[in-house]
Formats: C-alpha cells, structure tokens, sequence
C-alpha cells in the first residue's frame, strides 16, 4: 500500500478532471500544480486512448508547442486555439477578480506581489480559465480585491469570450457561474466541511450547504503522479518535484 | 555595423537616464554584464521588461539605478517575489508603470512595425488599465458598438540579453525566442552578451536562418561565456537556482544586498 | 490534430465559396494542387494573396474560380503579366481589392492578433486607399493631428500552400519565409503540401524549431513531391521558368488557357 | 579593348551612383537592373575600402539579410533602418506619383499592370526611393497618371519622411525636388540631348535645357559589372543575366 494522496495531489488530479474535453491548454510561470495537472490529463487520455492534448507549459523546452516566442500564446489565445489556462492571485474575489499586484493603495502597496502577467488579457480570451490558489483563507478569498488585475465579469460593450471557469484551494471547489458573476461550491476536499470553508471564504456564493466531497485520484492515478508526471515536471520545477513523493 | 567589446566596454556604453528593454530572465542581460553597471554607478534607467523581469531587475533597482519600470511582473520563479522590488515599490523610490504581458509586445510591435499605436483586446476592467496614461479605450473604427483598448508603441533605446552565439558579422541566434526579436526590432540599438562566436555565418544554414537575428539590429556584441549564470539560459543551461534562492534570502535587506553584490563580484 | 491525407483529398477538401489565402508563388499552393481545384470545377473562391499572386492565381482565375481577389499584385515575374488576371480586369469577371504588401500583411496581423484592425502608416493619397471599403482614415488617439489608415483583420478560411517538410507529427517546416507563419496564423485552417514527410519531429532540432511551423495550426499534411513545379520552392528548387513562359504565352487567350490545362494535366 | 557600355550597363552604373552614401538598400521583385546597381556599389565599395553596404534583393536566398518573412523589409523601413529602395511603374507623373495598376478607369482597366505591391506604403519610409522606368515615352512620363498607386508629395497631416529621390529612365536622369513637388532635369544619357527629353517627357519638370550628359562608367567598373554583378544577378535573374555582355 502506498503513501496516502495528499492534499497537492488531490489539486493536481482535480485539475485533471476541471480540464476534461479540452485539445490544447497552457500553464503560465510558476505554476507547478496546474502544469502537473495538464500533463496528467495527457497521460490519463493516452492511457485510455481518448483525444490527445497538447499541453504548453511556459518556459519549458521540451513541453512547448510554441515556436514564435511568448507572443504566440498571447496570439493562440486571441485566434481561439487555446481552450484553457491557470490564474493564481493574491486576492481572488466572489465576482471572480483577480488580484495579482498587491495588497492596500497603489502604486505603494505595502505588500507588493510580481505582477499582473498577461492576466488582464487571458482571462477575456480564455473559455476556461481555472482560478488555482492553494490558501483558502479569509486572506486570499476576500470580498473586493483591492486591485483588479483581471475582472471577472465585463458588459456587452467589450469583446470577450472567456473567464473563470473553477476555482480550486487546498479545501475546496468552486464553479463560477457567468451569468450570475457568482462562484458555487461544488466539492469540499477530504479533511474538510461546508462550515469551514464558509469561515474561511471572505465573499457570498451559492451552494453553501455543500455535503459533496472532492473525488480522489485511484491507485493507478496516484502512480502515474508520482512516476510520470513527477519525472515531467523536473524539467521546468526541480524543487517542486524534488518534494513531491514518488520512488527515489 | 556591429561592433565587438569587451563586456566592460558594452557596460560603458549604456548611458545613464536611457530606456532599457530587457528580455525575460532565462535570455535577459546577463548578470555579470548587470553588476558592471551596478559598479559604474548608472542612474535614472527606465527599465522596459519584455515582458517580465527577474533578479537582473531586482539588482538594478536594489543598486539604485532603476527610475521608471514598465513591466508585467517581476519575480524570481521558484525563490519566490523579488525583494528589491517590493521594498521600492513601498519606499515609492521608483515609478511604476504596471502592464500586462501582450500589452507590452503590443507596445513593442506597435514600434516593430513603425506605427504610434496598437489596438489589443481585453484589459477593459482592469485597474492595470486606470494607472496608464499612454493606453486608450477608444471604439473599434469598423464598429462603434465595440470598446477596445489601444496602447502606444514602446521603443526603447537599447535592447540588452545575452544569447547563445553570434557570428562574427554580427547576426545572432535567438532560436524560438521570438520575443527577443520583438524587443531587438522595436528598440533603437541591441547589445548583446553571448556564449560564444562562430566564424561561420549562422544566415548559411537556411533551416537555422529563420531563429538568427540579422546583423542590421545588433550595435554591439561581446562574449561572456556563462553569462546567464546564474539564471539561466534558455535550451542552453539551466539556472542555479541555489545561488538565486542565496541572492533572495540576501536581499531580504538592503545591507544583505549591498553584502550580495559586494560579496558575489570576483565570482561573476 | 492533423490529418494526413492525399493531394485529391485535400483538393476536395476545400470548398467552393471559402476565403482561400495564398503564398507568394515560390511557396503558394502547388500548381498541381491548383490544377485538381481546377477539375472538380471550384466556384467563388474569395482568394487572398499573401501579399502577392503568381502562376497559380492567374489559372484559378483563368477557369473561373475566383469570385473576388485580394491582392497587391499578380504577376508572372520574369515571364510578366498575368494573362488570365488581367483578362478578367477588363471584363469585370472577378471583383478586385487591390491592396499594398504591407497592408495586407497588417490585416493578417490583426487576425493573427485577434484584433479587429490594425494601423499602418503611408498609403494616405493613394488611390488604393479609395476603393477600400474595409480600410479608413482615422487620427491617432495620441495625437489628433496624425491622419493614419487602419485596415480590417483579414482571416482566410484556408491557408493553402506548398512547404520542404512535415513531421509526422504536422509540424511543417517553413523557415525563414516568416509571412507564410504568418498566414497560417491568422487563417482558421491550414492545409500543407510538402515534398517530404519526416520521422523525426522538427521541434527536436532546437536550432531550426524556430522556422516551423507547429501542428496546431496544421489541419491537414499531403506528400506531393515537386509539388512546386513550376512555379519552384524558396532555398529547395529554382522556378522552371520555360515552362512558365510556355504557359503565359499559352494564356494570352482563353482557348490557349483551356489547353494549356488540359494538355499539362498529365504532367502534373 | 572590351565591348562598349550598353543602355542598360550605363543604368546599372548611375543607379550605384544614386546610391552613394547609403548602408541598406533593398530591391523589390522583377527589378534586375536596380539589384545589379545595388551590388555594383557593394563590389565597388568593398574594392575602394569605402562603407560595407547591405543589398537585401527580395526572392533571394543568398543576398537577403532578412529572417522574418516578406514584411521585414516594410518593418524596416519604418523603423528607418532602410536607406533606399525602387520603385517603377507603368505611367509616373510630374508630381512624383506612380501608377502600378493600369490605364484608363479602374477597376475595369483596358490595360492592367501586376498592383501596387508596397509602393504606397514603402514612398513614405524610405528616404531615397528611385524611379526606374527604362521605357522613356509620353505613354510613360505623363502629366497626370490614371490611377495612384503611391503619391509623390503628400500634406504634413500624414507621417512622411521618405518619397522620389530620382527619376532614371533609358534617356536620362532626373532629381526630385521635394519642396517643390517637381523633377529637374540632371543629365541626358549619350545619343539623347535635351531637346529629345523634352519631346519624350510628358509632364514639366526643371531645368529643360540641361547640357549634362550622364557619366559613364569606366572600364573597370564596367568588367566589375560584366564578371562579379553579372554572376550575382543569376540566382534570382537567371534570363537577364543571360543576356548581358560578358565572358562566357
């Protein structure tokens, strides 16, 4: 019997599930869980024979379909070639905004993260766009978001095709529902009841009284993790992999 | 029309006050090239990143040279946020110019292709957009219903990154970094720090031609062998990413920065 | 992603109707290609020449194909003008867009860009200008007082043409000829003839992976070796350029045409 | 003593001279005399120790200094990297405007030209843009042309920093005076005199009685021309090159 699947594995194999029926999706800079997550919807369809993905991690060599340098991802989006990608987020808030800048006023946040990349772009162009942020905390799950990196939402004036498909935490998950500009919990993770992420979550969603728990990956899911999916992504996050369990 | 110096003649030649377009990280200005101009004392840079930046930019704005930052987001991967940064943006010691990566090759291509402007979709909603006086939301001229965001052409005036190999006319291999091709053609002049020179002309392979930055973009080449140490280089050599974590927990402080630069120099 | 198929398959697998985007004539769809579109009797292309026309445009013109043309030129080159084409000027058989290489290189851009539009400076006081309904005159948003055009994105259903190599994979080597990247791009499909199919992917080969073209873009891949004939392959074969004056000659009357098609058929 | 300087081999020779001075100078398609004065000063520099000069010849693999695609050179040119380019022309006025397309109405034009190609675009970028057109007629040089591909002269609403530079033909050699918006006459070609421009020019231009003859080449650059440019023009002008006097 093996190491039992702990709670980054179940996010990497939740990915896989969010990510069922697409043909092509990317994984921005440090983003170790969502790359993870992509390669294992890989392996599981060449598994069991089901349509290929192709999978472009950025900044990697060897998993990168790209050849026109990091506009071609920008461009793919725009022509409609890629079906999903990942948003982290200092801050995500109920109507799906994301902050990736900081914390307080701008420009001199007290605490400043890297940046907003090409958020404020993706999530318009994107279909489905997975909102990844391990901390479900009332620190990171807030009710306004105090810069608006990428908004959830957006009128009919403003072409716009994508955004938040899911968000997922080290403790649950949520779908966002477009039309309501509101999340839903779907699943609460193995360790985990609706009452704690209702204490835990700084804005209002549906489903409150959520009793559904997120599935768990079977053995052999479990083993393809830590074997193969472990060895991909060494390339491009060695500590990440390095901490991960799996044989040697 | 290319010149070749040494690394210390290349560092000379970058004038304080000017607009510096840096590739990302893993093909950005080599290290070594930077703390030259850490040790010359170079001010007042505005600091284009193409469209992120990492510990090359850390360094420049922890050694005080860093006036205006036009970036998508500065991080070092793995060893986490940039610490020079953060304590600049809460001193308010440098102006921000936040963007969002295909806003900056908006930008940049806008320059590539000689015009003032670019139209770019999405952003619309984003405070990114409120803090930019040189981006527009104006309506699509073929259909006024539709609101679109238009931003002006960057053009910097040099374009550094290191970059695996020249050849002695001056072209360079950049391979599928596109980007830097972008950052190279929209900016005034390239200097360029590479592993190494080939006598050859890398234009002779016809199926290597298409990743070869032609000669007519390239100012001025010097070879600095390990020059993206420590990194990275992309399809070359990976980073070290022990000394970038080092680098990291250093500049937690500015005395454990100023030790860092001090301490790192006889190693570069 | 892609389909492998065989050069009649691919033929039927364009329909009458659709915007068909081709390469300049050293790399444009392959005369014998064209020749299969020519037999199974296509109607109403909307062709779009990427930015220029060769042999292969004036035979699709010369039996009927082409509803509208979008061009900035249609020659022969060294065998000069185009017959078919500029019988057709004179009889109104086809509705022209004429248009300058840049331009249409910009309406490509923005396809490629998922923009709606593009500006580009010049071409204001040309009469080229004039007869497009899909490009206008604006002032630039940063400054009202600079008159520029703007054209609108032009996205071809197809992008046909005629490529070295594929891998098996569909990744299709196209090297430096960036504008060909370019057309595929911005085009909803691609479909590729190509001398050779290899083994071993293209990407592998860091050095030459940025000349390829990936199978994203890459509907469908058919072997057709010497498909360049006669109109040639940029870096793998000159023109044939007897046989392209055999057939201006021919073309200068209709008849000429009819026979020239029939009569080569076998050859091709 | 060698064969006497043909018409074509004195137009090769003048455009060199038109050249003089310039770092990067691109040829478009179908122009083998303009590709054959660009080299010509490239051989000539190199000979004299003077600058190195890129000559980037459209269609060609070995005289293209370009890597990214066919809209480099427009790219180019608007960055102010590209010092001269050619243009012709089935009719040209004496404005400096140039007609690609065709005479008589458009779009039904009784006789019908290959397109503009870049001209509209390339006249505002490239500082020196030359006017070649062997053919010197009054169906060619004409007060007015029917369709304009580019114009010669354009109002300060419009970005412009490029425009005619010269007007070559098998007769003579014109300047363009930009303020003006006019040619003048520089010099006639042996066997024509001015009274011949006159009579064969269709439009008014400066200087119409100008007694300048067009200098001729001396007998190294002409072998220059018959050995080292004659061999250079094969690849892309295998038919031209053909038919021009030299060894073998």
């Amino acid at each position: 019997m093996s190491e039992a699947c702990t709670s980054r594995e179940l996010m990497i194999y939740t990915i896989s599930r969010l990510l069922k029926g697409v043909r092509h999706v990317a994984v921005g800079q440090s983003s170790p869980m969502p790359a993870a997550g992509a390669m294992l919807l890989r392996a599981l369809n060449e598994r069991d024979g089901r349509e290929r993905v192709q999978v472009s991690i950025l900044g990697s060599v060897k998993h990168n379909s790209f050849t026109g340098g990091a506009e071609e991802l920008f461009d793919c989006a725009a022509q409609g070639r890629l079906d999903a990608f990942f948003l982290g987020g200092g801050q995500i808030d109920g109507q799906g905004n994301v902050n990736l800048v900081g914390t307080g006023d701008y420009p001199n946040n007290p605490v400043r993260w890297p940046g907003s990349f090409g958020s404020a772009y993706l999530y318009f162009l994107v279909p489905r766009v997975i909102l990844f942020r391990e901390e479900h905390s009332l620190r990171s799950l807030v009710e306004r978001v105090d810069f608006v990196s990428a908004p959830g939402v957006t009128d009919e004036t403003v072409y716009r095709r994508g955004g938040p498909h899911a968000l997922l935490t080290n403790a649950a998950l949520f779908s966002f529902e477009r039309e309501a500009g509101r999340f839903r919990l779907q699943s609460t993770h193995r360790g985990y009841d609706w009452r704690d992420i209702r204490a835990t979550t700084g804005f209002a969603y549906d489903n409150e009284q959520c009793e559904a728990t997120t599935p768990m990956p079977d053995e052999t899911t479990l083993a393809l993790i830590r074997g193969r999916i472990r060895e991909e992504l060494r390339e491009c996050y060695p500590q990440f992999a390095g901490n991960m369990p799996g044989p040697g | 029309m290319t010149d070749f110096v040494t690394p210390q003649k290349m560092a000379e030649m970058i004038p304080s006050g000017c607009k510096l377009g840096l590739a990302p990280d893993d093909y950005a200005a080599a290290p070594g090239l930077v703390r030259m101009l850490i040790d010359r004392r170079i001010r007042d840079l505005h600091v284009v990143c193409a469209p992120i930046g990492g510990m090359q930019v850390d360094m420049l704005i922890g050694a005080g040279a860093v006036a205006t930052l036009e970036t998508s987001a500065v991080s070092l991967g793995e060893a986490g946020g940039a610490p020079c940064f953060s304590r600049a943006v809460r001193d308010g010691s440098i102006r921000l110019r936040d963007a969002t990566c295909p806003a900056v090759f908006a930008g940049l291509t806008a320059a590539e292709k000689g015009v003032p402007f670019m139209p770019i979709r999405g952003i619309i909603g984003s405070d990114v957009l409120e803090k930019r006086d040189d981006w527009k939301v104006t309506s699509n001229p073929f259909d006024d219903s539709e609101k679109i965001v238009v931003v002006s052409a960057i053009q910097p005036d040099i374009a550094l990154f290191h970059a695996p190999e020249a050849d002695r006319f001056g072209n360079v291999r950049l391979g599928r970094r596109r980007e830097v091709m972008l950052l190279a053609h929209a900016s005034k002049k390239a200097f360029v720090t590479v592993e190494r020179i080939s006598d050859v002309s890398l234009l002779e392979d016809e199926k290597m031609a298409a990743g070869v930055l032609p000669a007519i973009y390239v100012s001025a080449v010097a070879q600095l062998k390990n020059g993206g140490w420590p990194t990275g280089l992309y399809a070359e050599y990976p980073r070290d990413g022990q000394e970038v974590e080092k680098y990291a927990r250093a500049a937690r402080s500015p005395e454990g920065f100023q030790t860092y630069i001090q301490g790192s120099r006889s190693a570069a």
